[in-house]
């Protein structure tokens, strides 16, 4: 594959992240070695001093694997997102941001004015008595001073981009980026076969429970609390126990980590393969069972009232069910006023 | 237990022995009262008759005040108060069209009522819910042996029934068994619950009589020596008006009417005086009399005949099982 | 019975009337199936020219005249013996209530045989929106005094008897914040006028 | 490591048929532009054939589909017309009989949905339009089902030992097939053993009943287990594994004779709460009634001096038999039996008559309920026969007879007990007959409907019963004059005089409502079936199922399905029989393919859907760490499919992919019909200018 | 506003095969009449309603969903439909947030013989919506910009005004 035995060239690229998905990947340690003697660093701005014009000059299609992180929240993410794509032959939305939306696709419940207003106005720090707001293209003696535009919905990588392997993760862990690597490397040093387009790829197959050693049984949930609320009891499911868990609806490959240690998983490898909208997935399941039933003749209005409390004890549903999935999400976004008041509504505001 | 307290028009005057005696007994109970500042008349049953929504504000004022200097509990030792108070809470929670307007007319007055706020009950239900008989039995130093009572409810304090109700609106048993409590002979009372006559002393007498009437006879063939009551108006159409009935019929009936806090005050011990006796149209001190230092032998229940048919058997009125 | 074609209402029209007279959620008058229970367990029946059963009779039929010249709910006694046990859960009492009102509205009770009653209910509220208090002497020999004078000789034995018993004021109570009950009251009839909904509130 | 994406939607060869229905459908959607637009519009999505025709159910219309197929090679058919609930199944074995599986077969329904309950024709046609898109994206979806065949245990269980279930019973086992009939009481007969005469015939209740109860205690092919209760229900229709208690009877019917000696010398007197309704006293070791089926007693250990203080055992020394049939040491036991179908007959409870104080049930002697007047009046029964007040003795002179006591009252019961008018009129002939008094009977309506009912209400007319109508407020021992002392007033409205009324009588009858078992939703629930509202078991359908349950395999007949007379109830018990030998007949049973089915590599046994299931469909395999489904048992409901967040278990014909198609489909036209702009907003947007 | 131009919103309908489903039969028997503006889904139970499917409509542009079942107590399922029950409330308080009125996901129960009920709830419910509004929701999601702001980058639909969010704007009136 790669041509005239040059190195294959790898291209890892941030856009709106963290930087924890480039920690995790230095994280696979003595393997760098390898990476470093099978792969050309062809553009890594986090690692060292690339430019976008150094990315400009080659040819399309010259970089063999490019590993794309975080979300497109502005015109240069997207800019960048076409730019890395026409120069990929293997374009990998790596991490759950580039995937999903992740932390970043939160900012989806509310509106790009609200942000700008409480960063730039409303915070306590900034000093901005004129009420300056980010402009793309400022006029000043010396000239056009340009920024990137700001977008009011932040996406995931393949709703600007085609994206051929998708990485979960927040961050991806690192064993599972080594085996997508060796893949790769497979691939293109013995021809060995790639999976299908469109694969997730260093993820398990089921749900996080699959890896998950904490006793599960038939499970009835009276009311939800919050982590602070109660101290679970240890080997036991935080389900069962009232505790918000996305495991069962997020795919497995993290060794559930977070559910070991007494804090439920808050669902960062997303849904699995094939499944639409996560967060309506759990939602359905914990619903299912809330512990609140009939029997003939009950009071409708009254079993609706019990029905209503029990579940008004899980607070925030769109942040807990969406805290990774928002971008991929069927509604993708909150509904907000024009003027930008794109406060969350908190769920207790209706009856 | 601290409520706050609405005496109603009544007890200012009239019924003054019901509230001399409720206030007598109640420290005694662990019961503490504050009256609601500047209450208002509750409209009784004629308010309603000519206006309906400004006799529910007319109530509403009382709910809207007692919300306001934080007595959301309230006792109404009148039985037509109580009504009418836990009426109209219930009418502004089921009918949030009522709720509005009664609202709009207490906002002229600078006042809200946000219908549930406030818990409106009558002293007797407080005294069995809250009190209790244990309590009550607790604090009886002279039972009031040999005395035959007829225990009458009346209708509003059983009807209708206001969530949640406290004994059956047909045939109640929680007066019965307070006064079995204090020592006394109960005597049954099927009318127990029957209508006073009210208001109809003023209307249309002959009907009143008529209905005062069935209440002395039935008391009077179950040889009770006189009838407890927990409501005002009974009071004053059984004993007020017993000496008309008797011109009207033909009748001698010579029936004490006591309320239930007198004897309660009796029972434990109290002196008449403070207890409000001798404001009666009837004068109770023969029956009184009556009470024994010693319980009277329990009435021997002859065996039935060998042929009786068993009867189905009926709940101990004492909340026990049968 | 013959009933002029005048004197009837298209039926419906009296029954929703009715309805919307009574406050207290769905008073469910449209369910009566004529059983009797009311009239059966009524204490004051026998005074009554139509027992409550006939009385709904006469609404679905829309014979609204018949029924607010009845004295029926004018000796309603309000024991609610009939509501509680009434098997549709028909709100009776409340129902009688609204009767009332309708009735005087309609300046129709005079010709009932009990049209005092609402005479003794104007004087007792006369006194509650003066004085924000009953005030039973005043009320029974006001009353009395208007409507049986001989009668009131009776009365005021009575009456003096209960003062001499001291269960009886000679003089009315008034409530501190008069200004702000007569406010509520005089805006609670100005909504009730607006409504027109026989005070249905 | 890596998992692959969704499947893409799969390609189709679909044909459209649209039916006129006359002028059903015509009359209000445009229907030959609807299938025009079909044909037209919807190729891209599948369509290659489009038609409209009069009546598609008709012979022609279903050979238009069938040759279609053949010719065309459909692979798809989407039918516009009726309610699946009507045609469904027509259209099904069209699509059969030309070799193309049902289930490729979706119905759109453009006539109740559409021409019956619209009116604009250009609004109707739209909407017809977008329902018939709903159906083709969905129908591309559909996959081939096969029917899941199970076989049927030709062994039935009856639950209740009334006439309901001794009718079933015996239909059953007559026709050759074998019954275990279980029964809580110590004998069969229910209600009807209790009651003296059976309106409006007259006839005996004892002479009627008691021949079919020997005809059960005596079939080779009826396992009779009394004093037994079903404990836990297993499996399903076919196959059911059913465990029974067997309550110790402490009598060993082995050895037992029946001669009844131990009852005769048992020392301890106790009130028959149950057959005697009562009125009646029975002794610590009983039978039931003399004829009793079988005719072993039981010791009630609650009132046995023996079981109480450890001594007596009066009835075991005077045992005649050798050994002693009597076993103290007898213990509850056990059993599981193996059955194909259940037939539910558990009957009713009477109305606690205490709960309407003012009618003095309980506190006024001589007020009875209807039960405590069956035994009153019946030879067998405490007074042998004689109508009299509580003290045993003296006859009554007057009667009042109050119907509908607990029934049609919101209060308590909002249903007509349907037995009460004929019971009361049976029973104010009753008192006439035996005691000449005089009789009043206060009902609300008179309902007499049925063979031979009316007529009944004649003859008891001409009696000189008084009929008041008006429903009685109270019945009171409160004399308000001289005539009505002593005793008891009925006071009620006379309604067709509209005066109140004080009837003074000597007794007082209540026909008291029939109510569901108190158990009653506990029993449906063990037998995965369900309650209405009233707490009755609900049938598959009121009228043209009354007898099956929505559980394969779980029939109800008699009172427990509502209130109803003997005939109604004999029928109903035949009707379950027949409808259960016919299945017993077929031998297997194909069920509706509609299923749920766990993807096992995709489980991960986190347990959500464990408690979701109400058939006992879903179990979880601890040796494997997944859930899995029982076909047989799965009624399909879907609910686990839309509980599973890993999106593991799916639904036959009502998968995710068919219902967001049609979704999507629905989602094709505007309100006006006109098509949607497809925006694929997040699809790779032209590269925009930097910045 | 006249008929002709007045707002038609579209309803996706999802009924269970035994008793909304008859009772949307029975009301065409009965000739009932009801606006066209819903499309009706049939599912074997209400207890198959998938959250998923009322987000997929609203996101595919549906104004509003309208999700029916047998009365609690009624379920041919036994007790399925207390599942929809539970599953619709947490469902509405994520809309809420999210922006979505909740009046426009509404829950009614109707039994076989309610075809009357089905078909005044189905009236009562195309008010409701055109009362909010269209909801258009491919048009928030796909890019929601807010115009005049000074930066619309690759510009897409133009977001139009938005109603208040039922939140705040549907407060009980009766008791502040």
């Amino acid at each position: 594959m790669s041509t005239n035995g040059a190195k294959p060239k790898l291209a890892m690229y941030w856009a709106a992240s963290c930087g924890g998905c480039e920690i995790a990947t230095l994280n696979i340690g003595e393997h760098l070695l390898t990476v470093d003697q099978v792969f050309d660093l062809a553009f890594f701005p986090c690692i060292a001093d690339f430019k976008v014009s150094d990315l400009e000059a080659y040819a399309d299609g010259s970089i063999d694997l490019c590993l794309f992180n975080g979300a497109i929240r502005s015109a240069e993410n997207e800019h960048m997102a076409h730019l890395l794509r026409r120069k990929a032959k293997i374009l990998v939305a790596f991490g759950s941001c580039a995937y999903e939306g992740c932390i970043p696709a939160l900012a989806n419940l509310t509106s790009r004015q609200a942000i700008l207003r409480t960063v730039y106005l409303e915070n306590p720090s900034p000093d901005n008595p004129a009420g300056v707001l980010p402009q793309t293209i400022t006029k000043v003696p010396e000239g056009e001073l340009t920024l990137p535009a700001f977008y009011h919905t932040v996406k995931a990588l393949d709703q600007v981009v085609d994206v051929d392997y998708y990485v979960p993760g927040c961050p991806p862990e690192s064993e599972q980026i080594w085996a997508v690597l060796q893949t790769v490397v497979a691939a293109l040093s013995e021809g060995a076969p790639l999976p299908p387009k469109g694969s997730i790829v260093g993820a398990g197959q089921a749900a996080v429970c699959d890896e998950c050693p904490l006793a599960r049984h038939e499970k009835r949930i009276p009311r939800f609390y919050r982590p602070y609320e109660i101290v679970p009891k240890p080997g036991l499911c935080l389900l069962e126990q009232g505790l918000v868990c996305l495991g069962p609806a997020t795919l497995s490959g993290c060794g559930a980590l977070c559910p070991q240690v007494g804090m439920g998983c808050r669902g960062c490898y997303g849904p699995l393969p094939g499944v639409v909208d996560q967060g309506a997935r759990m939602l359905t399941a914990l619903a299912s069972v809330i512990d609140v039933s009939g029997k003939p003749g009950d009071d409708e209005e009254a079993l609706a009232r019990r029905v209503e409390e029990a579940v008004s004890t899980l607070v925030d549903p769109a942040g807990t069910f969406y805290y990774f999935s928002m971008a991929h999400s069927l509604l993708r976004r909150a509904r907000v006023q024009d003027d930008g008041q794109g406060e969350r509504h908190d769920a207790t505001d209706h009856h | 237990m601290k409520y706050g307290y609405y005496p109603g028009c009544s007890l200012e005057r009239n019924a003054i022995a019901y509230h001399e005696s409720a206030m007598a007994v109640a420290p005694l109970l662990g019961i503490e009262f504050t009256e609601l500042e500047d209450w208002n008349c509750c409209g009784a049953t004629e308010y309603i008759s000519l206006h309906a929504l400004p006799a529910y504000a007319l109530v509403g004022r009382n709910l809207a005040l007692a919300a306001q200097q934080q007595l959301n509990r309230m006792v109404a030792p009148c039985s037509a108060c109580f009504i009418n108070l836990a009426k109209t809470d219930k009418y502004m929670a089921d009918d949030p069209r009522l709720a509005r307007l009664v609202n709009e007319a207490l906002a002229a007055g600078g006042l809200h009522y946000k219908p549930g706020s406030v818990r409106v009950r009558h002293l007797f239900q407080v005294i069995v819910e809250d009190v209790g008989f244990e309590a009550v039995a607790a604090r009886v130093v002279k039972p009031l042996y040999n005395l035959r009572v007829a225990p009458y409810y009346g209708c509003l304090i059983v009807r209708p029934t206001l969530q949640p109700p406290f004994d059956d609106p047909e045939y109640p048993t929680s007066l019965d068994r307070l006064l079995r409590v204090l020592g006394a002979k109960v005597v049954d009372f099927p009318v127990k619950t029957h209508c006073c006559g009210g208001h109809m002393t003023q209307i249309s007498e002959a009907t009143a009589l008529e209905l005062i009437r069935r209440l002395l006879k039935n008391a009077v063939d179950y040889q009770a020596d006189m009838i407890v009551t927990l409501c005002p108006m009974c009071q004053l159409n059984l004993d007020g008006y017993q000496e008309e009935v008797n011109k009207h019929f033909g009748t001698d009936y010579r029936l004490p009417v006591l309320y239930f806090t007198q004897l309660m005050g009796l029972a434990f011990g109290l002196p008449p005086g403070v207890l409000g006796f001798g404001r009666e149209f009837v004068d109770p001190t023969p029956a009184l009399a009556k009470i024994g230092a010693e319980p009277p032998a329990p009435d021997k229940k002859e065996r039935p005949s060998k042929e009786a048919l068993p009867m189905p058997a009926m709940p101990r009125q004492d909340g026990g099982e049968p | 019975m013959a009933v002029s074609h005048a004197a009837r209402a298209a039926p419906t029209d009296f029954l929703a009337e009715v309805l919307a007279a009574t406050p207290g959620g769905d008073p469910r008058l449209d369910r009566c199936i004529q059983c009797g229970t009311c009239g059966g367990s009524c204490p004051s029946a026998a005074d009554m020219d139509h027992t409550p059963r006939q009385l709904f009779a006469l609404i679905f039929a829309g014979m609204r005249d018949e029924v607010l010249r009845s004295n029926t709910f004018w000796y309603c006694v309000s024991c609610y013996f009939c509501t509680v046990r009434c098997p549709q859960e028909v709100h009776i009492t409340d129902i009688m209530y609204a009767l009332k009102r309708l009735a005087i509205r309609e300046g129709l009770y005079r010709e009932s045989g009990a049209a005092e009653a609402p005479a003794f209910a104007e004087t007792y509220i006369d006194y509650v929106e003066n004085y924000g208090r009953s005030f039973e002497l005043g009320l029974a020999t006001r009353h009395h005094l208007r409507h049986h004078p001989l009668g009131a000789i009776k009365k005021v034995a009575f009456g003096m008897e209960l003062w001499r018993k001291g269960r009886i004021d000679l003089t009315p109570k008034r409530i501190k914040n008069m200004a702000q009950l007569s406010a509520i009251l005089n805006k609670a009839k100005e909504l009730e006028a607006a409504d027109g909904r026989g005070g249905g509130a | 490591m890596s998992t692959t994406p969704l499947s893409p939607k799969p390609r189709a060869r679909i044909g459209v048929y649209v039916c006129h229905c006359g002028s059903n459908i015509a009359g209000v959607v445009d229907v030959k532009e609807v299938a025009r637009w079909a044909g037209r519009e919807l190729a891209d999505e599948g369509v290659v054939i489009a038609r409209d025709y009069q009546f598609m159910c008709s012979n022609l219309g279903q050979e238009l589909i069938e040759a279609d197929i053949k010719e065309q090679g459909l692979t798809r058919v989407v039918v516009a017309a009726c309610s699946p609930h009507l045609h469904e199944a027509t259209f099904r074995n069209a699509c059969q009989r030309a070799g193309l599986n049902p289930y490729l077969c979706e119905m759109v329904s453009i006539r109740e949905q559409v021409s019956w309950v619209h009116t604009d024709r250009e609004q109707a046609t739209a909407k017809a339009k977008a329902l018939i898109a709903g159906g083709v994206e969905r129908v591309a979806w559909h996959e081939p089902l096969e029917p899941v065949i199970v076989p049927i245990n030709p062994t039935t269980l009856v639950v209740g030992g009334g006439i309901a279930g001794i009718q079933a019973a015996l239909e059953i086992a007559d026709s050759g097939y074998p019954v275990i009939l279980v029964e809580r009481e110590p004998s069969i007969g229910g209600h009807m053993a209790q009651f003296d005469k059976t309106f409006p015939t007259l006839d005996c209740a004892a002479c009627i009943l008691t021949p079919k109860m020997v005809a059960v205690g005596s079939h080779p092919l009826i396992t009779l287990l009394t004093y037994s209760e079903v404990e836990r229900v297993d499996g399903y229709v076919g196959s059911f594994q059913v465990t029974i208690r067997k309550k110790a009877r402490y009598v060993n019917t082995e050895t037992c004779t029946g001669c009844g000696l131990c009852i005769e010398k048992c020392p301890v007197r106790v009130v028959d709460e149950v057959f005697e309704a009562g009125l009646g006293y029975r002794k610590a070791i009983y039978r039931p009634f003399p004829q009793a089926v079988p005719k072993y007693p039981v010791i009630d250990t609650e009132h046995c001096t023996y079981f109480q203080r450890g001594k007596c055992k009066a009835c075991q020394i005077f045992c005649p038999t050798q050994p002693k049939s009597i076993q103290f040491e007898q213990q509850d036991e056990r059993i599981q039996v193996e059955v194909g179908n259940i037939i539910l007959a558990t009957g009713y409870d009477l109305f606690d008559c205490r709960r309407i104080p003012q009618y003095g049930y309980g506190r006024l002697a001589n007020v009875y309920t209807s039960l405590e007047f069956e035994r009153l009046c019946n030879a067998a029964g405490p007074t042998g026969g004689e109508v009299v007040l509580r003290d045993g003795v003296t006859k009554p002179k007057t009667v009042g007879i109050i119907h509908c006591v607990g029934s049609r009252d919101r209060n308590y019961n909002n249903y007509c007990s349907v037995i009460c008018c004929m019971q009361s009129l049976k029973f104010a002939h009753l008192v006439k007959e035996r005691t000449g008094a005089e009789v009043y009977n206060f009902y609300i309506d008179m309902r007499t409907p049925f063979k031979d009912y009316d007529e009944f209400y004649q003859k008891v007319l001409a009696e000189g019963v008084h009929f008041v109508r008006g429903r009685v407020a109270e019945v009171t021992d409160a004399a308000r004059h001289p005539g009505e002392e002593g005793k008891i007033i009925i006071q009620v409205e006379d309604t067709l005089i509209g005066r109140q009324r004080r009837i003074p009588v000597d007794m007082v009858i209540l026909s008291a409502a029939l109510e569901p078992r108190r158990d009653a939703q506990e029993v449906a629930h063990k037998f995965g079936i369900a309650c209405s509202t009233n707490g009755w078991f609900i049938e598959k359908h009121p009228k043209l199922d009354p007898v099956a349950t929505m559980t394969e395999g779980i029939f109800i007949a008699g009172c427990a399905q509502g209130p109803k007379d003997i005939p109604a109830t004999v029928a109903q018990g035949a009707a379950a029989a027949a409808r259960v030998i016919g299945r017993i007949h077929q031998t297997r049973l194909a069920l509706e393919p509609i299923r749920a089915s766990v993807i096992a590599e995709r489980c991960s046994g986190c347990r959500i859907c464990n408690n979701l299931c109400p058939f006992h469909a879903i179990s979880f395999r601890e040796d494997l760490g997944v859930t899995e489904i029982n076909p047989a048992l799965c009624q399909g409901c879907g609910t686990c499919v839309a509980a599973c967040p890993a999106g593991a278990i799916t639904g036959t014909q009502f998968s995710n992919e068919q219902v967001f198609a049609q979704i999507e489909g629905l989602l094709m036209l505007d309100f006006s019909g006109k098509p949607v702009r497809r925006l694929e907003p997040l699809a790779a947007a032209a590269e925009p200018a930097f910045p | 506003m006249g008929e002709s131009d007045r707002f038609e919103p579209l309803i996706i309908g999802f009924t269970c095969n035994w008793c909304s489903y008859r009772a949307a039969d029975l009301a065409g028997v009965s000739r009932m009449k009801y606006p066209p503006n819903v499309r009706l889904i049939r599912l074997m139970c209400s207890g198959r309603l998938d959250p998923v499917f009322v987000l997929k409509a609203l996101a595919g542009g549906a104004d509003g969903v309208l999700i029916t079942g047998c009365h609690p107590g009624e379920c041919h399922y036994l007790e399925q439909n207390y599942k929809a029950l539970r599953r619709y409330h947490l469902l509405r308080m994520l809309l809420t947030q999210l922006g979505v009125e909740p009046e426009r996901v509404k829950l009614v129960w109707a039994s076989a013989a309610e075809g009357g009920r089905f078909a005044e709830e189905v009236g009562r419910m195309v008010e409701d919506v055109r009362r909010l509004g269209r909801l258009n929701w491919p048009a928030v999601a796909a890019d929601g910009t807010e115009p005049g702001d000074g930066q619309t980058p690759n510009a897409g639909h133009v977001h139009e005004a938005e109603p208040v969010v039922a939140a705040e704007a549907h407060q009980e009136e009766v008791t502040p």
